[in-house]
């Protein structure tokens, strides 16, 4: 039993820390609540902490099956966590712009914290669907609490709404699983799946199979299950769009690793064929329609939407090294995203956010190095070596070309260069146009160091990818 | 005494350093901004002059080579090393880099330290992708040397150059990520990144046509070839003098290298299979682009199509050897060809690069490219006249020149695979001299055509300087090329022992 | 004898009644609500039934999950509602598309 | 011995080239004077070695010099050299391009004295020189090639000279791009050899011709076309393009755009005899195949005659000039047909000095009526311009042939040569070239008679200032006078019935047409005297007659023949009609192809449709299916509900499977 406490030691530690939080936020009185803030933050870098030294990083299951610990969800739940950290580093800078500095905001970003990892060692259906939850319901409240803002409370409405319909949908695919094999922890599943069922359980888990996918993707935002992404982006605060793009999607990636890999593997054939639609469907839709975009946080949904589908790439490849590209995908994703929607609240000034494309005019001329960041953020975003970028794309294509899609993989770089055009015209309007103001950038010191840390990782990690990709492979085994 | 010194790397990172270095000084210190990048171009150029003296004229061996670990667990490996085929280019882009410094001296007159930064990182990256061993690090080079590309045409360029930068760079992402498909194709059948591993790599017909094609696309757009082509025009135009030089003098160079490099060796039967079609678009390059070039009326858009009728010279040089080779059952003629398509790309680099200096010189005082707008020029600038007569004249093949070069070896090797061929190959001989000296005529001849060009002052010394330097050389090459064939002759003559084999089964 | 497929069949129809209501529904946010928690309530009775005819608790531990994770989203659903009300005065869903395109 | 011979030839050519650079790099520093000093010092070197050189191997019977100085390149195991063969017809060539350059720069002197482009004048024509040098003196076809297009570059630079002259600029980059048609056909003819020979190399090449005498290629599938044959007239497209033969002789009237000395260097006396040096060099290749050869004669008949009329009609006094050496060139040409190479090349040398004659004459000429042309203008000059007059008639006696000229030896030869070929088409090559004297020696008397002769027709104020030119132009005129008399007797034994180019001409025995004239040939004495037997020194005399008749006698006669037969006054007027054909064909078709490959080809469809058209396709595209995402949550959920149909078909799709 100890043991098996060990092994949930963070997440333990997590619940009580944040419900700390919560305690202590009533206590912090100043307006910029830096008590709380600074409390989190610590929070955060104990988890990270318990998480490096007390778990061992080899696979072991507790909970009757229901969480693992292996060496994935150990660097998933740490970037998680890195992630989150510098996220609210980001928020809380966004929050002081618009004076609506609170607690909660970062008590619920701690237990969205806990749902994701709680999905990154999620070993069974229910802890998959658990960990969701807690993601889900943390997010639609942190979207609402912009109490004042329309876009905002439409966009957590529909968040909410169709949040549930993907619930309820992955739900019954759930349901059907577990009616097929009789077991909710995936190993069973597995198990029950590889051993030679007869062919009307089969049925009914391939029937399972869709709507998990569907569960699934819309997590991921894979068209045609991405309609939430672009008003959920462009309808809630920066700070919180930056975290939705974010550390959800790394909890995405292992919620589809632990359902698609570790419970039906022996499906490949059959979740392969609906993911390469979703795939190729999303590099279009996505990197089409962010042409017309006007917003950047929309654009940058979309774009999103267009990163989907080369994570799936991955994904579809269906081998270790395959999945191991995707995580790598996925993370470069986040580094990345974190950048540019820091981006935004960097240009936000008091009440105003940054979030028209003409706010990037001449931004060259009024910051050099912050044009020069979100430069390479661009043409990372883009996949143009020397930044990381370029080696997410590229790993995710190896990996379809090694499984014999070369096919999917022209399909996917024609839309790379179709995508490349959108994140050309911000560096357009910040290079070659004028500024449309020279007000300088007021901004802490503190983001203005993350940032600019954020982007040189981008293009540091650009000449030097092998770490990173060499710690991926070694946690899918 | 043999200094152990890591030479390609030095020649890589020493711009791309300073490039950074210069990028933090910024602009308040202009004068050091610009000596500096001087003296690193200088520095650069000094190494690459050390390394000729070190290189090995007597093999097809990679010379200077580096070998360390990248990315372990795909085999990809910080490989360098150069043959006779990537060197003399080296030395190119290292010569250029340094007049394109000089060129911009008084010229540019904002934002002077990002512009002498990105010409140092674009010095760097290419220098990069002629001495890339391993396919990924030279993609990764071929690559990034966009980025500044795309700056140099978008912040410094003329009225029309968001278009025409935009148009640059996703017409040759998109013909680069083709390329990038096919080398990890490769991978997944050969486990190696490795070029040379590549060159072995065993590979079926119908998978050689489709690699093929996937090359063709990231170099026949880099060259460019017709129809491939329409890019090329607009970046020149819209560049400021700097770019245009380097791109015409260096960047459309890598396409024909990757030809050599990559396409030639690894899909010998694909090559062989479409040479017909390949010498086709290089001859409509040559015929269709003359009679484009000859009705431009921008004299910067009449040195691109110029450039483009040139390069039409080194792909038809490169992909004729087959037919040659199947006529007269000798390499002889092959080998003239490569040799001359090659001795093409590095004497275009010198013209091209020349030509649009000259532009240049005219476009800093009148501020228009437009050939109306010029007019007896020879009144006002006699010493600049001259110069430009030389060039003109190189442009447009003559002998003695570097121009001629090229365009007579691959000629008469054209002509051993077809008569034909060599005829319409040969029309540039009418063509050419016909736009190059129609412009020269209307710009350079005639009376005074309005005050701009009254107004005129001859060319200073710093121009002086780098366009007699330029003269030197095209005239040294035309009257004795010798040492450059020398250089590349071994590799050449392997390269083509190579792809003679056929590589199917 | 009420068999496994009889009881999936009805869930199924019940699923698709509550989705149906998702999508077709364009007047009143409350009644999304409504089919929200009709999904779920489907789904428990796949649970239940796969339970039952399993022999297995499982499923009805599972049943008990959705229905509190259930309770904590009607009650997130319901404030974000309250404050969509208090910001726009309306809970119609046809009005709620400043977001688009 | 041949050691030796190298450094004296590389400074006869060297000599020239650093005259030119020093005049043209440094021309401001050393001044006008420097200029011309240190250009006709080079020229002088070069001249003089030249005639040492052609002593030492004439007279002294020294060797053969045949060396590669230096390696140009290797590629594919070919070695391209650039090297020096002195043969008795290098040599010859050697000394009439140095002399007559020479004098002629002697005679800039006077010539160009007020003009600002002084130096650079020195400067070309001393370039000149070395190109011509190097053309001469090449061992290679590489060279020759390399000679070949810098004598056009020069040419191309001294006819556009007055760059101002919107004419001249005009008329040179016409010259260069007629030429450069020409080196198209040359080039290949290169590329032929090569091919062929597997080297570019003179000797090499000769050697193994004959071996290849029957070879045939393919070049129009289905038809074999004879190797040698195709050589030969890719090769003398060249020629035809330098030696203005017609159709491409339409740069050589315009040239004369050019100031004077430069019409008499190279458009008269050497760059446009390079056509014909370079067929009698090739004449072991030449000799191989009899439908070249049958080209040429037709081509040179052609030009011989058809130029010539053209001569009739001008008034400018240099365009007269011209049409006469593009006759003459025909000539020559015609010589070359029927293999008389020898005869080709002796009123090749002849023609050169007395055709510079004339042309420094006419320019002499020009100087004293204040840069006028206009014949119509002129009139009664001998009277101020003594040595003028007398040169002139001179060179206009050794033009027509009048007996014991050196012009008579040379066309006379050329003129037995073709009455005595059996090559097809010779008859009317014959026809062509015996009217073709009258012709001549009615222009060139047209021309003597209404400069020299007649009323005074210029306006007062040249009038007044008439006055025979100084002694640098005078000078000249007289040296050059000498040889265009008395050239010819000595020349004309040794060099066509001698064994004066054994070595350098090869000439089949069935073609050996001055072979069959040597039978008869006793002497210069014999050859002067017997011409009173045949028809053209009585065609040449009446065609003088004729003219005095027209021009001094009956002036007005002309103007009523005119009014005659206005038809084909008008033709010849319009030159035949070539220039408005070419320009309307070639300048203007190239332009147009040129607007509709670049409006219709590149902008429309290239750019248009595929660049921009792909890019606003998915522009628009991008702005029409943005409108899916309606905003409305129903249509969200429908979206999602269709995507999960869209996976259940999969799904089915697969269970069918």
């Amino acid at each position: 039993m100890l043991s098996q406490i060990q092994l949930v030691m963070p997440e333990l530690a997590l619940l009580i820390l944040a419900s700390f939080a919560l305690v202590l936020d009533t206590y912090s009185s100043s307006k910029e609540k830096l008590l709380t803030f600074r409390f989190v933050q610590a929070t955060l870098l104990i988890i990270i902490c318990l998480i490096l030294f007390t778990t061992p990083d080899t696979q072991s299951y507790s909970f009757n099956n229901h969480f693992i610990t292996d060496p994935m969800s150990i660097i998933l739940k740490t970037v998680i966590c890195i992630i989150s950290l510098v996220v609210f580093f980001y928020s809380h800078e966004y929050l002081k712009q618009h004076e609506n500095v609170r607690g909660e905001f970062f008590v619920l970003g701690l237990f969205a914290v806990l749902g994701m990892m709680i999905m990154s060692s999620a070993a069974s259906l229910l802890t998959v669907y658990l960990g969701l939850e807690l993601l889900s319901l943390s997010l639609y409240a942190m979207i609402a609490m912009h109490k004042e803002s329309l876009n905002a409370s439409e966009a957590a409405m529909k968040y909410f709404v169709l949040g549930a319909l993907a619930s309820g949908l992955l739900l019954y695919g759930i349901s059907m699983l577990y009616g097929a094999t009789g077991v909710l922890d995936l190993q069973g599943i597995s198990i029950a799946a590889s051993s030679g069922i007869d062919s009307g359980m089969k049925l009914i888990m391939v029937f399972g199979l869709v709507f998990i996918v569907v569960g699934i993707a819309f997590k991921l935002g894979a068209v045609p299950f991405h309609m939430w992404v672009p008003d959920i982006y462009e309808g809630s605060p920066t700070a919180v769009t930056l975290f939705i793009s974010t550390a959800p999607k790394i909890a995405a990636f292992a919620m589809t690793i632990r359902l698609l890999s570790d419970g039906l593997q022996d499906l490949l054939a059959d979740w392969q064929g609906m993911l390469i639609i979703l795939s190729i469907l999303s590099m279009a839709t996505g990197n089409v329609i962010a042409i017309s975009q006007t917003n950047i946080k929309r654009m940058l949904a979309y774009s999103t939407i267009a990163h989907v589908g080369f994570f799936l790439l991955g994904i579809i490849s269906g081998t270790a090294s395959g999945y191991a590209g995707s995580m790598f995908y996925i993370i470069v994703y986040a580094l990345m995203s974190m950048g540019s929607f820091g981006m935004v609240i960097l240009l936000g000034k008091k009440g105003v956010e940054a979030d028209r494309l003409e706010d990037f005019k001449g931004l060259a001329k009024r910051s050099p190095w912050y044009a020069f960041i979100m430069l390479i953020l661009m043409f990372s975003m883009a996949g143009i070596p020397p930044l990381i970028g370029f080696w997410a794309k590229w790993f995710v294509i190896k990996e379809v070309i090694a499984m014999g899609f070369v096919w999917l993989a022209a399909v996917a770089v024609v839309f790379s260069v179709i995508g490349a055009f959108y994140y050309l015209r911000i560096v357009k309007l910040m290079y070659f146009d004028e500024p449309e103001q020279m007000a300088a950038i007021k901004a802490s010191r503190a983001i203005r160091l993350v940032l600019s840390m954020n982007g040189m990782a981008v293009l540091i990690l650009g000449f030097i990818p092998g770490a990173l990709m060499a710690l991926c492979i070694s946690a899918i085994t | 005494m043999e200094l152990n010194l890591p030479l390609l790397s030095l020649l890589i990172w020493t711009p791309i350093l300073g490039g950074v270095w210069v990028l933090f000084v910024g602009d308040r210190q202009e004068e050091t901004v610009k000596v500096f990048s001087l003296i690193v171009s200088i520095l650069v150029f000094i190494i690459s002059v050390y390394a000729y003296f070190q290189f090995d004229n007597t093999t097809a061996q990679l010379q200077f080579i580096e070998f360390r670990e990248w990315i372990p667990v795909f085999n990809i490996n910080y490989h360098l090393g150069v043959d006779g085929i990537a060197f003399p280019l080296i030395l190119l882009t290292t010569f250029i880099t340094i007049l394109v410094i000089l060129s911009a001296w008084e010229v540019i007159n904002y934002r002077i330290s990002q512009f002498m930064a990105a010409f140092l990182m674009l010095e760097g990256m290419m220098n990069g992708v002629f001495a890339s061993v391993d396919a990924i690090l030279f993609y990764f080079f071929w690559e990034a040397m966009l980025i500044p590309m795309f700056l140099i045409i978008g912040i410094w360029g003329g009225p029309n150059r968001v278009y025409a930068t935009i148009k640059f760079f996703l017409y040759t992402f998109l013909g680069s990520v083709f390329m990038l498909i096919a080398l990890l194709y490769m991978y997944s059948q050969a486990g190696s990144f490795n070029i040379l591993d590549l060159h072995q790599l065993p590979l079926s017909l119908e998978t050689q046509k489709l690699i093929f094609i996937a090359f063709f696309l990231a170099f026949a757009v880099k060259i460019p070839m017709w129809p491939v082509h329409t890019w090329l025009p607009d970046a020149h135009v819209e560049a400021p003098t700097a770019g245009s030089v380097i791109l015409a003098a260096i960047m459309l160079k890598m396409g024909g290298y990757g030809f050599l490099r990559f396409s030639l060796p690894i899909t010998p039967d694909a090559s062989m299979a479409l040479d017909g079609f390949m010498i086709a678009l290089s001859l409509i390059a040559v015929v269709y682009i003359g009679f484009v070039a000859l009705v431009q009326t921008d004299m910067k858009k009449l040195i691109a199509y110029s450039s483009i009728s040139h390069m039409g010279f080194v792909t038809l040089g490169f992909f004729v050897g087959f037919a040659i080779f199947a006529n007269t059952e000798s390499s002889t003629g092959a080998v003239m060809a490569l040799e001359g398509g090659m001795m093409q790309m590095i004497s275009h680099g010198f013209i091209s690069g020349a030509l649009f200096l000259c532009v240049g010189v005219l476009y800093d005082r009148v501020h228009s490219r437009e050939i109306s707008s010029y007019g007896g020029v020879a009144n006002t600038m006699p010493m600049f006249a001259a110069f430009m007569m030389l060039f003109a004249m190189a442009n447009s093949g003559l002998p003695g020149t570097s121009g001629f070069v090229g365009e007579f070896l691959v000629i008469l090797g054209g002509y051993q695979a077809s008569f034909w061929i060599a005829f319409l190959a040969a029309m540039t001989l009418i063509l050419g001299a016909a736009y190059t000296l129609w412009m020269y005529k209307r710009v350079i001849f005639g009376d005074i055509a309005n005050d701009n060009v009254a107004e005129l002052k001859d060319i200073n010394s710093r121009e002086i300087f780098i366009l007699s330097i330029l003269a030197v050389v095209v005239l040294l090459f035309g009257v004795w090329p010798a040492p450059i064939f020398d250089m590349m002759h071994p590799t050449i003559e392997n390269l083509f022992q190579h792809v003679l084999q056929s590589k199917v089964g | 004898m009420i068999t496994l497929g009889q009881v999936l069949l009805l869930a199924a129809i019940l699923f698709c009644i509550s989705v149906a209501g998702i999508f077709i529904n364009r007047k009143n946010v409350i009644i999304l609500l409504m089919c929200i928690e009709l999904m779920l309530l489907s789904v428990n009775m796949n649970f239940i039934a796969f339970s039952h005819f399993l022999h297995d608790m499982n499923g009805q531990v599972f049943v008990f999950f959705i229905l509190t994770v259930a309770a904590a989203e009607s009650a997130i659903g319901l404030a974000i509602l309250v404050v969509l009300f208090r910001n726009r005065n309306t809970i119609n869903v046809e009005e709620l598309s400043s977001l688009k395109g | 011995m041949n050691t030796d011979m190298q450094s004296i030839y590389l400074a006869i050519v060297l000599s020239p080239l650093i005259g030119s650079i020093i005049a043209g790099l440094f021309g401001k520093l050393i001044g006008r004077s420097g200029a011309h000093w240190v250009t006709i010092i080079g020229v002088g070197v070069s001249s003089l070695l030249s005639l040492y050189a052609y002593k030492y191997l004439m007279f002294d019977g020294g060797e053969i010099f045949n060396r590669a100085i230096y390696t140009w390149l290797t590629t594919g195991g070919i070695n391209f050299e650039i090297g020096f063969m002195v043969d008795q017809l290098t040599v010859t060539m050697m000394v009439v391009v140095t002399f007559v350059s020479w004098m002629i720069h002697i005679y800039t002197i006077g010539y160009m004295h007020d003009d600002p482009g002084y130096q650079r004048f020195f400067s070309y024509i001393s370039l000149f020189t070395f190109a011509m040098l190097m053309l001469v003196m090449s061992n290679n076809f590489l060279q020759l090639f390399f000679g070949w297009e810098a004598v056009g570059l020069v040419s191309y630079l001294l006819i556009g000279f007055w760059f101002k002259r919107e004419s001249a600029i005009f008329a040179n980059m016409k010259a260069f791009l007629v030429n450069r048609v020409g080196d198209f056909g040359f080039l290949l003819g290169i590329a032929a050899v090569l091919m062929t020979f597997d080297s570019l190399d003179y000797n090499q090449v000769f050697a193994q011709a004959p071996d290849f005498a029957n070879a045939t290629v393919n070049i129009i599938s289905g038809s074999e076309w004879s190797l040698m044959t195709v050589i030969c007239i890719c090769l003398f497209i060249g020629a035809m393009g330098k030696s203005a033969q017609v159709p491409l002789h339409v740069w050589l009237p315009d040239s004369m755009e050019g100031p004077t000395p430069i019409s008499a260097l190279i458009h008269a006396a050497t760059m446009v005899t390079a056509g014909i040096f370079m067929v009698a060099r090739m004449s072991p290749l030449f000799e191989l195949s009899e439908t070249a050869l049958t080209f040429v004669l037709v081509i040179g008949s052609i030009t011989a005659f058809f130029m010539g009329l053209l001569g009739l009609v001008q008034n400018d006094i240099k365009r007269v000039v011209a049409y006469s050496t593009l006759s003459q060139l025909g000539y020559m040409t015609v010589a070359l047909g029927v293999s008389a190479y020898s005869a080709a090349i002796f009123h090749l040398v002849t023609h050169a000095f007395f055709k510079a004659l004339l042309f420094l004459a006419a320019g002499s000429v020009i100087i004293a009526m204040h840069h006028e042309q206009d014949m119509r203008k002129m009139g009664g000059l001998y009277r101020y311009m003594p040595i003028t007059w007398v040169t002139s008639l001179v060179g206009s006696l050794a033009l027509i042939g009048f007996p014991g000229t050196a012009g008579f030896y040379s066309k006379d030869a050329i003129i037995e040569a073709v009455h005595h070929s059996s090559l097809p088409f010779s008859d009317w090559a014959y026809i062509a070239v015996l009217s073709g004297v009258f012709i001549t020696a009615l222009y060139s008397f047209r021309l003597f008679f209404l400069v020299f002769h007649g009323k005074e027709r210029m306006d007062r104020h040249t009038w007044e200032h008439l006055k025979e030119s100084p002694a640098v132009v005078t000078v000249p005129l007289s040296m050059l006078a000498i040889p265009s008399v008395i050239l010819g007797a000595f020349l004309i034994g040794p060099m066509l019935f001698g064994d004066y180019f054994t070595a350098a001409i090869y000439v089949q025995d069935q073609h050996d047409v001055l072979g069959m004239i040597g039978e008869d040939y006793h002497g210069v004495w014999a050859f002067t005297l017997h011409a009173f037997q045949t028809a053209p020194v009585y065609l040449a005399l009446s065609g003088v007659l004729v003219a005095w008749l027209l021009y001094i006698k009956f002036p007005e006669v002309p103007q009523k023949i005119v009014g005659r037969t206005n038809w084909v006054y008008q033709i010849l007027l319009n030159k035949y009609g070539f220039d408005t054909f070419n320009q309307a064909v070639f300048a203007g078709g190239a332009c147009k192809t040129g607007s509709f490959l670049w409006k219709f080809g590149d902008v429309k469809i290239i750019d248009g449709v595929l660049i921009n058209g792909t890019a606003s396709a998915v522009r628009w595209f991008s702005g029409k299916i943005r409108n899916i995402q309606t905003g409305h949550l129903y249509d969200y959920a429908f979206t999602m509900i269709i995507g999960l149909l869209m996976l259940l078909a999969v799904f089915v799709h697969h269970l069918m499977e």
